[in-house]
């Protein structure tokens, strides 16, 4: 268990002047993990997909981050962070750089669950250490509000319009977390930045994990989801508990298991 | 838009060095609704704190403080979440 | 020391020297071996690499990137299929500048899947801010990918190294390598543009950019294009000292008195002298123009020389599908566009697919020069 | 009216300048105008200060570049006046259109506007919410901008919007009618007309 | 009916009336809108197809093949990113000669990253073996997807249609369509030249071919390509009878008898006949050319079009980063290489990630060529 | 349990002339998959990846596919079904096609596991239908034996030798037979041409499911596992007994569920 | 290779129409090594035909009659697999 | 011998025909000579009939295009003789290697060669079983090919091959020991030498 008065020594490692919308679920989740990220005392180097996140923290001149952050393409979050792993190691090895880092990958449901699962799995199977953080609003916010492999099924989306034949999103959505569970590493969890506290526990777990780890971040979105700014944190709970697509029995309980058993929806 | 950069100015790759540079970004301009902490009736929880996504809850020696302006959207989460109701949103002016 | 290697030993061999600090690469015919045979180096500790083997060519390049920013000399080794898979993030290497270099086994394109030499791989990612090198030879080859991280790393930019598929990929030829330790001093450490380990001093790299920059970083990179040539020409230079061997950026091959050339890259460059020998050996007045650097276009240097001719045959590996020329035929037209002189030049396609070029064939394509076909825009050399 | 009639809209994201803007350009064109309609190109997010465009014209228009000073500019937020310079490039005898409870004249005073430019107001707001229920001024400052270009008349207006909306809110006629009352009310209600 | 659309909903309404069977499509900015718009028909039953959301470009354009190859018309929609990564695939279907068809709301590509309009994306695909069209309105743009359709099944070739990102993507203009059946009846169905579901006579389609078969196969495609301009004329003038709108491949606009003319593509062809008309009125003798269609290169008319101009420059929105002018001035000049005339030419290049292009930057250009520049090889106009 | 005898009365849609090497276990696997593949009664269109499968069975002009076949690149055998079972979901439905067919999709290891992995993914979670048949010999072998996500701990290929250092493979293999179940699809299975019984009943099963299928088949490679020509099948039988890398406990027993109890092997 | 198809003989696209084409590759070629099949011993349980990657084991009406050595590439596997041994491996001649 | 002389190699996918070729160039190379060698470019299978080149030269070989007309064939196995057609293209003059317990004469009796064609053989296989093992005719076959075009001298190949071998087989000082045997075995073994 965290205390907040600890956590606000913290540094704002994601810094305000953010673009994100006004009451934006994705942004308040970065922004307490990335309060998270300082409880190794270690730097931390990151990485991100193209999507909301990167855009509305780095439009040139101004980067919300107060660590280093690459952003190469929306598909490419984890295989750049298998190259800057890999940079990382080798100088680590021939003794050119003397401090232990951190690195954290950061991914939209859309830069994780499709167009970038396959570097993630390949990344995951060569086993580089590195957190992965799937910020998870349960669709494709920044073009919009498309459906992704997150997208629950009835969800409407604009891909996934209700109409006349049509009634939302016709198949269930993809366990991500479950995979990641199947492809064997060592720590993988769920989490919410409506529930602080297990989100920061995870996050430590996670960054003390020998190995690659993984966290899905579900994250409510103004656009997408469609509520009143206000409402951020009481969706995030209200999703969590409603078990809407979002279902793991280990998700409030994170002490019990290192990886978190998954029950599908289907 | 006078101080833009020329091309023979820019970092070698597409940089950027100035992480302090976004501070000039004052998304306070984004609200129309204006949280008003009141000092009396917080209870120092600083939920307000941790569930702001702009990092706009102004917290001294871990005591919340007041409001950033420049940068709070108006959002409204902290009135919200504050259990002791020591926030409120108005009406931006006019 | 004097070896016999294949193009792909050699390309591992030098690799081996260079003893770069991230190799991510993944397998394709007629690239494979490259890598392969480099993980026995890494395997036997003979070089310091982290080899990063990856699940795909996309993010074999994104990984070559990740490092890169790091500050580390990363290098990789494609072809065909490998190398239009990475076409996405061969643009953004450029654009964040970072001095990767590519050893290249080229190779067609499908569809119709082949494994053969063309240079269709490399050329359609021509306008991607790398650095292009075409070699005639195993030693060419092995030269080149060494100078090539020098130019790439002062350049900063990007560099491709190609050696024809299979017919140098897979042709061992007699090689005069350097000594370790020599190739080690010759490049020294990279100094890096920016580091993202340097976590003290933290950067973001590869912000969006809206209307107002764009233009602008694309302008820097452009510039950064536009310096490289001198560069090369130094490096070179340099190399030449230590090695004793000198590649010029456009080479003139019995050029003297000649009525005709043709101009090309690449391992066909050996049967075209081959043909010229025969030819001028009946007396014929013909030439050959090798060109080394595709990117830059070295437009200077292309239009001083071939002006000096009266017709020309340009040879092109690749055809563009555009019912014109072949491309480099197309920049040759353009580069001597504004000349007085305007030689007639010719376009020829050949060899696609591996297809065989033999001397018989550069001796036909060296006659219809001289004669001066005048019939189709483009000859396709050798196809039924 | 000049050659080409520029428009520029300012609102936050979310607020609709966008889709104004479009509604604007397809009653402009049941008119028979030539128009353009387009937002602001950029990443817009929810809260943040965007704007859009419209061209009017007699004639084809060819132009496929921005609008850099607008002959009307239309507010669509009034806590937008100070943060996004709204009058910004506005030309010498343009027009500046807002929602606000604000008057006209106490606005020009507050914004120093030479005498050439012309003010309207309007409170948008108010009428969005006591006609269709909620505050999305986007629909009524439609009224208020018809009338003080004087380019649209108000019932063909009324007619080509009508349409639009049956398609948008898939055929929920209550809700257009809703909406259509909020045009009607803003077009009479809009202060500063001589 | 006369239509207030944005050029994405221009192309979506054109798409629900030539009603593929199968769309597969991923979304990116600034062409999201197309297939969102267009899964609104599929929603409410206004079309027939079978639309795959895909998880990535590379597998949209994979999916359209494999719907292409079973006889089916296919569409899609895309843009930067997501064109370069189907890279690899386009080559493919070219290869397979399949029409597929896809609408581009063109926009410049990484790094950095940038959402805005330029032709890096198409123009960096443009050895693939698809037709290329790039449209300067809206109304073109609705006009040009229906008939590129036709052109395509007839050419059995893909065809790319652009739109300038948010320049035309997102800007309502007002635009005359046809009815739904006229559009149907037009385009007929699509007669395949084979088709993989037809079981009973099984076929292999994309094997593994060697050096003897190759090079045959891509003649035979590049033939298909030399084949296109006349389909495109014929299709055009078709279009034309039931449409009253006509588009020639190249137009001159107010060219009698200019001293100087502009050759571009795309949207900023609008801004530049703003440009000329106010030089005109001022007594200058400018025009403009405005080329349609990039691929096939249209070198026999563009040829005969610009060799009756004294200067001439070639505006390109994209940079072939080479050191060298833009890709089309690059063109145009090897095109004009051996007139006897030989126009000076000069290159621009402009709007890359959708800087700001004006008529007064249209007019410096114009008069910069009238009087004729000398100094630089290449103009960034507008780069600071 | 099929007899042999009537499954000789089948069709050979897999003919010989094609150039696989002299006791390819791929090929083997491959003849057996198209003989059950006519269990159904129904006509066979598939899909192919390049690896050694299409070298050996397609160099133009000869195609030992008997039934249509598509091969378009190496990563793609499932996006080019998804295509072509969305052309002939809307055939079908617009009354343009009038016969049931199935879909078959082949894919190496390689194609699978690793560059693959996404685009089967992607379709799975499209709920195409269509029956995906990994043909797994553990590493990429048509370029020459390097190490794919299949390939398992310690084995050594060319790129990962044995050497002063190496030991070979560094990692274990990814598990995508549990990766397949954990994406809730209805059949899941894993198979040998060694059990030619088997395979052939679980070729019957998942071509007999509504909805994506998954089958991967274990296929001993001369080259790869460098054995002489005659063990093909001994070297199948004794991979699956002896479990290496290879562990199903649902593998011999298909009757028992319709997707496959998955126990992994770290 | 004299009957190689020109360019203007091949189909629209890479598509091979002749599915029997494959049948001129005779890979008997391939083999060093020939299987000889023993009637008498055979018992005829077709292990031998479905575990022959070539289809070569020449199946007439359910019975195996014997091998087709244009296929065969002289792998073993039908050997090594009967239970009859009624299969042995031969050198090829020479 | 001619200007450059070719030789092509003919074997089984996995009897290393390539390996040979490769072997033979570099210990042609450390006599001083220019060299390439180079495999059939083509996918290859393990029991399928391939080639293998070589070019050897005193002066530097630009060519980069096959070899059509060999001055010499080298046949790693018998069997191969008829369905690789192994003397096509075979120079009027040239030299047909062949790995089998047949005699010259036969041999060239069965083929029906030109007297201007020399005809060697050896059994390599049976000098690799004896010397090394197992039957990989290809190392013993570079013996017979030194011996047959006289362009390498016996004692110098067996240093260069040595080097390589110990590279190839780790240090295995044995196995290279036998190879080296079944070289020098084959070398004075082969038959047709007038
Ligand atoms: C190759 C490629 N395809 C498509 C895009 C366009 N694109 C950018 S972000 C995005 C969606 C992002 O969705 P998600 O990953 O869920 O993140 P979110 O924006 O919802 O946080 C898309 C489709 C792209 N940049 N690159
Ligand atoms: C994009 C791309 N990258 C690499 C290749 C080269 N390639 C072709 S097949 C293959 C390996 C195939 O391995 P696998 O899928 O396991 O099948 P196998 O050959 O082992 O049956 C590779 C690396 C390619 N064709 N395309
Ligand atoms: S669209 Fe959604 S995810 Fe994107 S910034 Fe807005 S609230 Fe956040
Ligand atoms: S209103 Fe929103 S942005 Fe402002 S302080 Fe409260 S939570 Fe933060
Ligand atoms: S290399 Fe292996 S998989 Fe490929 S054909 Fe040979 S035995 Fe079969
Ligand atoms: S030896 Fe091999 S290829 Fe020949 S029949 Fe037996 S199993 Fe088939």
């Amino acid at each position: 268990m965290f205390k907040l008065a600890d956590l606000a020594k913290n540094k704002e490692l994601f810094s305000h002047g953010h673009r994100a919308c006004a009451g934006c679920g994705e942004a308040l989740g970065v922004r307490q993990i990335m309060l998270a990220a300082q409880t190794t005392g270690l730097p931390v180097v990151t990485t991100m997909c193209t999507g909301c996140l990167e855009i509305f923290s780095s439009i040139y001149p101004h980067s919300a981050w107060q660590v280093p952050m690459i952003h190469t393409a929306f598909e490419t979050s984890a295989s750049t962070a298998s190259g800057v792993e890999a940079a990382y190691r080798v100088l680590r090895r021939t003794g050119r750089l003397n401090e232990e880092i951190r690195i954290i990958a950061f991914g939209g449901d859309g830069g994780t669950y499709d167009i970038g699962l396959q570097a993630l799995s390949g990344a995951l199977e060569r086993r580089h250490r590195f957190l992965y953080v799937c910020t998870n609003n349960e669709a494709y916010m920044n073009t919009g509000v498309q459906r992704s492999g997150a997208t629950m099924f009835g969800a409407e989306t604009t891909t996934t319009p209700v109409g006349r034949k049509g009634y939302g999103k016709k198949q269930f959505e993809k366990d991500l977390t479950a995979i990641l569970v199947a492809h064997g590493i060592p720590y993988v969890a769920q989490g919410s930045p409506s529930f602080w506290n297990d989100l920061i526990t995870k996050m430590q777990k996670a960054l003390d994990t020998d190995g690659p780890s993984f966290i899905n971040v579900l994250a409510p979105c103004r656009l997408g989801w469609a509520f009143p700014p206000e409402e951020t944190i009481e969706l995030g709970r209200l999703a969590v508990n409603t078990l809407m697509g979002w279902v793991s029995v280990g998700m409030l309980t994170p002490e019990k298991s290192r990886v978190v058993a998954i029950c599908a929806v289907e | 838009m006078g101080k833009l950069k020329g091309w023979r100015e820019l970092p070698c790759g597409a940089i950027i060095t100035d992480m302090s540079a976004v501070k000039e970004n004052k998304t306070g301009a984004w609200r129309s609704m204006r949280p008003v902490w009141n000092k009396e009736k917080c209870k120092q929880c600083l939920m307000c704190w941790i569930y702001c996504p702009d990092s706009a809850i102004v917290i001294v020696e871990g005591k919340v403080t007041g409001i950033d302006y420049d940068y709070c959207k108006g959002c409204g989460n902290c009135a919200s979440i504050c259990p002791a109701k020591a926030i409120v949103m108005e009406k931006e002016r006019k | 020391m004097i070896l016999a290697k294949t193009g792909n030993e050699a390309f591992a061999y030098a690799m081996k020297q260079i003893n770069p600090d991230v190799v991510a690469a993944y397998p394709i015919t007629p690239s494979t071996e490259i890598v392969q045979l480099f993980s026995n180096y890494v395997s036997d500790g003979e070089v310091d690499t982290e080899y990063v083997p990856v699940e795909s060519e996309h993010s074999a390049m994104t990984a070559c990137i990740g490092a890169a920013v790091c500050g580390c000399r990363v290098m990789t080794a494609t072809a065909s299929q490998g190398l239009a898979l990475m076409h996405e993030m061969l643009f953004i290497a450029a654009g964040l500048r970072l001095p990767i270099v590519m050893a290249v086994a080229s190779r067609s394109l499908s569809s119709p899947l082949n494994i053969h030499g063309d240079h269709s791989d490399s050329v359609a990612s021509r306008d991607s801010g790398w650095l292009q090198f075409f070699c005639e030879t195993v030693q060419e080859g092995y030269d080149t990918l060494i100078q090539a991280v020098k130019i790439a790393e002062r350049a900063n930019l990007p560099a491709l190294v190609g050696i024809d598929g299979f017919i140098l990929s897979h042709c061992q030829e007699r090689i005069e390598t350097l000594e370790d330790q020599v190739v080690r001093d010759f490049l020294g450490r990279r100094k890096p543009a920016y580091n993202l380990l340097d976590w003290r001093n933290p950067i973001l790299v590869g912000p969006a950019t809206l209307q107002d920059y764009y233009f602008e970083f694309k302008r820097s990179e452009i510039e950064g294009m536009n310096q490289v040539l001198p560069i090369i020409e130094e490096v070179q230079a340099e190399f030449g000292r230590i090695a004793g061997r000198k590649y010029p950026v456009l080479e003139e091959y019995r050029c003297e008195d000649a009525e005709a050339v043709v101009v090309l890259m690449g391992s066909a460059c050996g049967t075209v002298r081959v043909a010229v020998d025969r030819m001028r050996a009946k007396g014929k007045k013909v030439g050959m123009v090798k060109l080394r650097v595709f990117r830059p276009l070295v437009h200077s240097l292309l239009k001083k020389s071939l002006v000096k001719f009266k017709k020309i045959g340009v040879m092109d590996r690749v055809d563009a599908v555009n019912s014109y020329g072949g491309p480099l035929f197309t920049e040759i037209t353009s580069v001597l566009y504004d000349t007085d002189e305007r030689p007639w030049v010719f376009s020829y396609v050949y060899g696609l697919g591996g297809k065989e070029f033999t001397p018989e064939d550069a001796e036909m394509v060296l006659e219809q020069v001289l004669t001066g076909k005048e019939d189709e825009l483009v000859t396709y050399v050798g196809v039924r | 009216m000049a050659q080409v009639l520029e428009i520029r809209w300012h609102g936050r994201g979310g607020q609709g300048a966008k889709t104004a803007a479009l509604l604007f350009g397809e009653a402009a064109l049941d008119t028979g105008k030539f128009i353009q309609a387009f937002p602001e190109y950029g990443p817009e997010r929810m809260g943040a200060p965007v704007t859009a465009f419209n061209r009017l014209a007699e004639e084809p228009i060819y132009i496929h570049s921005g609008i850099k000073n607008p002959d009307i500019v239309v507010v669509l937020d009034p806590s937008l006046i100070e943060p996004a310079k709204v009058t910004e490039g506005l030309k010498e005898n343009g027009v500046l259109l807002v929602n606000t409870v604000e008057d006209p004249g106490v606005l020009r005073q507050r914004l120093n506007l030479p005498a050439t430019v012309r003010v309207f107001t309007v409170d948008a707001s108010k009428i969005a919410l006591e006609t269709i229920g909620r505050d999305v001024p986007n629909t009524p400052m439609l009224g208020a901008l018809a009338r003080v270009t004087g380019v649209l008349q108000l019932e063909p207006m009324l007619e080509a919007i009508k349409d639009k909306l049956l398609t948008k809110f898939r055929g929920q006629e209550k809700l257009v009618e809703s909406n259509l009352q909020s045009i009607r009310r803003a077009y009479e209600e809009v202060r500063g007309i001589e």
